[in-house]
């Protein structure tokens, strides 16, 4: 069962599909929760992942960046263009905010900086300590972050939880301007945001049954 | 990789519980041997090489579970797992760090306190010699055991339990080059098997470690 | 017909299941044999008297503690590369026993030591090394325990199993190295066994068989015990699953 | 019965003693854990065959 998304308009035939998954599974702590997940995604386009709490969404997200082995089926993703980002922010409250940036700039061997602190108002913050900072603004750091290691396809992990609408707002504008530049964004939100081209993939419809899930040789025949 | 190096030892210095933490350590155990077992200068200078070399491997030890427990906690290592930079090159950075932090200053520090504890004049500079190259070799051992223990929480004691058998080559050789010198014989051959040692777990340690990091990071 | 089907735990309780019972008295009838023979029917030694009839139990034990380390790294390996969690848990299971050989090994050879040497504890070598062994195990199985997710704990301890092996190693190499550093021509060295009377040598035989079969015994009986709660916890969550 | 183990005799029973005191904890032990573990599973696969 391939559920193919379909594609959204103005991206023609010739533009490269940026990450495909055909019937992928995951698996949580030994125990599958999800399968037959199979999406196409173009460059320029953002999937919003869906679903109650524990269904899956940071699992997916994780098996997506490579950090959880994958389970079943195939996926297609360039790992050298992917930027992660889980529900912890990587910030460290001893830095400043512009030793933080130059840190993830000198991994990802980009450059400027300057450029991104403007772009996210964080240019009179930048010798700011980053434990003086409030959620939004580490948030906001956060996503400095990703645009720092110049990488297409973003993977976020809630990146909305508990900020403001204001922020909120900005890390919609963000992740809307990043595609509008040809990225690639997979989010999971429990917001509405009003980002251009986006996708939804319920993850609810995936969740595993126990019968089609990865075999457990434990659990293969009763044995006295 | 030179970015994480840098970043670590700003963030020691920053921080200041491990870069200073290591050195005070060292010095209250050499400044509690002479209140354990007298102030016999005699006596003092038998055991100094040993004393010294256990005082700095047990300072050493205080500081490895930070290797990677706090970047593991806030989510750093999810990132740095998914950057350009393979895994042995992040442990080997860290590890490396480590040293710069902790086994360096060590070495420096432990020649006034041979002096405390009235090491002969012989032995100084294999003392030096023989901190400076082993302890690359309790950093990237260290770095191995907090690989395994990042998931476990307060683990401590077991990171300790884990790397101090680990430790026995080392420091069976370190000790030994510094009390050859001591009594004059020549400390050139167990130098050159530490040396050896240091070197082969410079090499080694971070392909394991990265192994056992990648374990703990699913 | 490959050997690894066995792996499979459905297949390894039935045949652990049937084979157990056959080594459980195999194993008892040849230690009884074994130890009756070399405790009550063999002659004392010229120079070590009666003493020399702790080597019944203490050279089985120490062949034993250091091939159950070597075994654990075999499985260890296996788990490794081919992921068959019966491998894994029988190097769990065998720790446990490794740990009581090296017990058993060190008490008796320190009980040996007092008659031999004047003392019960002599920094020799082949002592020291076992006592290094003593922590190997011991950090093998605190590492076990501490780690809830049973697959990161076996693939952990296995890491730890191939690092621990070389060091295991060196170490050995350094406490020799070591001792001769201090100890100029050691005379306390524990070498009876190198060259060992023909009276003792068959009963000693029997008695090395008898550990082996223990051994196999128990770590068959572990191992099962460790894939019946493995079963356990896999049906739990599937029982909270529906 | 007992041979005349001469003035080592406290060496040899106290070796004999410990051992199989030792060995005797190690086979107590696996089959304590192998009992329980056994009528743990027993029950759970009884539950689970019930339920379905």
């Amino acid at each position: 069962m391939l559920h193919r998304l379909p594609t959204p308009e103005g991206l023609g035939y010739l533009k490269r599909m940026n990450i495909r998954t055909t019937s992928l599974g995951c698996t949580r702590n030994g125990r599958a929760i999800l399968s037959g997940i199979s999406f196409d995604l173009a460059d320029g386009t953002c999937l919003v992942l869906r679903g109650s709490n524990g269904v899956g969404k940071t699992t997916l997200l994780k098996t997506l960046a490579g950090l959880l082995p994958l389970q079943q089926g195939s996926l297609q993703i360039d790992r050298d263009q992917v930027a992660y980002a889980g529900h912890l922010d990587a910030v460290k409250a001893q830095l400043t905010v512009e030793e933080n940036l130059q840190f993830w700039a000198g991994i990802y061997g980009t450059g400027d900086i300057r450029t991104v602190l403007k772009k996210l108002d964080l240019s009179a913050l930048a010798d700011r300590p980053a434990h003086a900072l409030s959620a939004g603004q580490k948030r906001r750091l956060g996503l400095a972050r990703l645009l720092v290691s110049k990488r297409s396809i973003w993977l976020l992990d809630e990146p909305t939880a508990s900020l403001d609408s204001q922020s909120t707002a900005l890390v919609a504008r963000v992740i809307s301007d990043h595609c509008a530049a040809g990225g690639t964004a997979i989010l999971s939100t429990h917001l509405e945001l009003p980002i251009r081209k986006v996708l939804t993939l319920d993850l609810g419809k995936f969740t595993s049954k126990s019968a089609d899930s990865e075999p457990d040789p434990f659990l293969d025949e009763a044995f006295a | 990789m030179i970015a994480l190096f840098k970043r670590d030892i700003m963030l020691a210095f920053r921080s200041g519980g491990g870069f200073g933490l290591a050195l005070s350590f060292f010095l209250i155990v050499v400044m509690f041997v002479p209140f354990g077992v007298g102030a016999d200068l005699a006596l003092l200078a038998i055991i100094a090489p040993g004393i010294l070399w256990i005082g700095a491997l047990l300072a050493c030890l205080l500081s490895l579970d930070r290797i990677f427990q706090l970047d593991f906690e806030d989510g750093t290592l999810d990132v740095l797992a998914t950057s350009p930079l393979p895994g042995e090159a992040i442990t080997g950075a860290k590890a490396a760090a480590h040293w710069v932090t902790t086994g360096l200053p060590l070495t420096l520090a432990a020649a006034p306190l041979g002096y405390l504890l009235n090491l002969p004049s012989e032995a100084y500079f294999w003392l030096v010699a023989s901190l400076l190259t082993g302890t690359p070799a309790l950093s990237f051992i260290g770095s191995f055991g907090a690989a395994i223990t990042v998931g476990v929480k307060r683990g401590g004691l077991l990171l300790s339990l884990l790397v101090l058998p680990l430790y026995i080559p080392t420091l069976i050789f370190g000790a030994q080059t510094v009390t050859r010198a001591a009594t004059g014989q020549d400390p050139l051959s167990t130098w050159a098997m530490m040396t050896g040692l240091s070197l082969f777990a410079v090499a080694a340690m971070p392909l394991a470690a990265a192994l056992a990091l990648r374990v703990n990071l699913r | 017909m490959s050997v690894w089907k066995y792996a499979n735990p459905a297949k390894f309780m039935s045949l652990s299941g049937r084979v157990l019972p056959v080594l459980t008295v195999l194993s008892g009838a040849f230690l009884l044999v074994g130890l009756v023979w070399g405790f009550f029917f063999t002659p004392d030694d010229y120079k070590q008297g009666s003493t020399v009839k702790i080597i019944f139990l203490h050279v089985p034990s120490a062949f034993l503690a250091i091939n159950i380390w070597i075994m654990m790294l075999v499985t260890s390996l296996i788990w490794f590369i081919r992921r068959h969690h019966v491998s894994a848990l029988a190097a769990k299971a065998a720790a446990p026993i490794g740990i009581t050989m090296t017990l058993i090994a060190l008490f008796t050879g320190a009980i040996w030591g007092k008659p031999m040497w004047g003392t019960y504890w002599a920094w020799d070598p082949r002592l020291t090394s076992f006592m290094i062994l003593f922590v190997f195990y011991l950090g093998y199985m605190a590492l076990w325990t501490a780690i809830e997710d049973r697959d990161t704990a076996a693939d952990l301890t296995s890491i730890l199993c191939m690092v621990g092996s070389v060091f295991a190693l060196l170490s050995r190499y350094a406490v020799n190295f070591w001792n001769q550093g201090l100890h100029q021509g050691a005379s306390l060295s524990v070498d009876a066994e190198t060259h060992v009377d023909n009276a003792f040598y068959l009963p000693l035989l029997v008695c090395i068989a008898g550990f082996v079969l223990l051994f196999v015994s128990l770590v068959l009986l572990r191992t099962r015990t460790e894939i019946r709660l493995r079963r356990l916890s896999a049906l739990q969550v599937r029982g909270s699953a529906t | 019965m007992t041979p005349d183990l001469g003035k080592y005799a406290d060496a040899v029973l106290s070796a004999y003693g410990i051992s199989v005191l030792l060995l005797a904890g190690l086979i107590w032990l696996s089959l304590t854990q192998s009992a329980r573990a056994r009528k743990k599973l027993a029950e759970e696969e009884k539950r689970h065959r019930k339920n379905g």
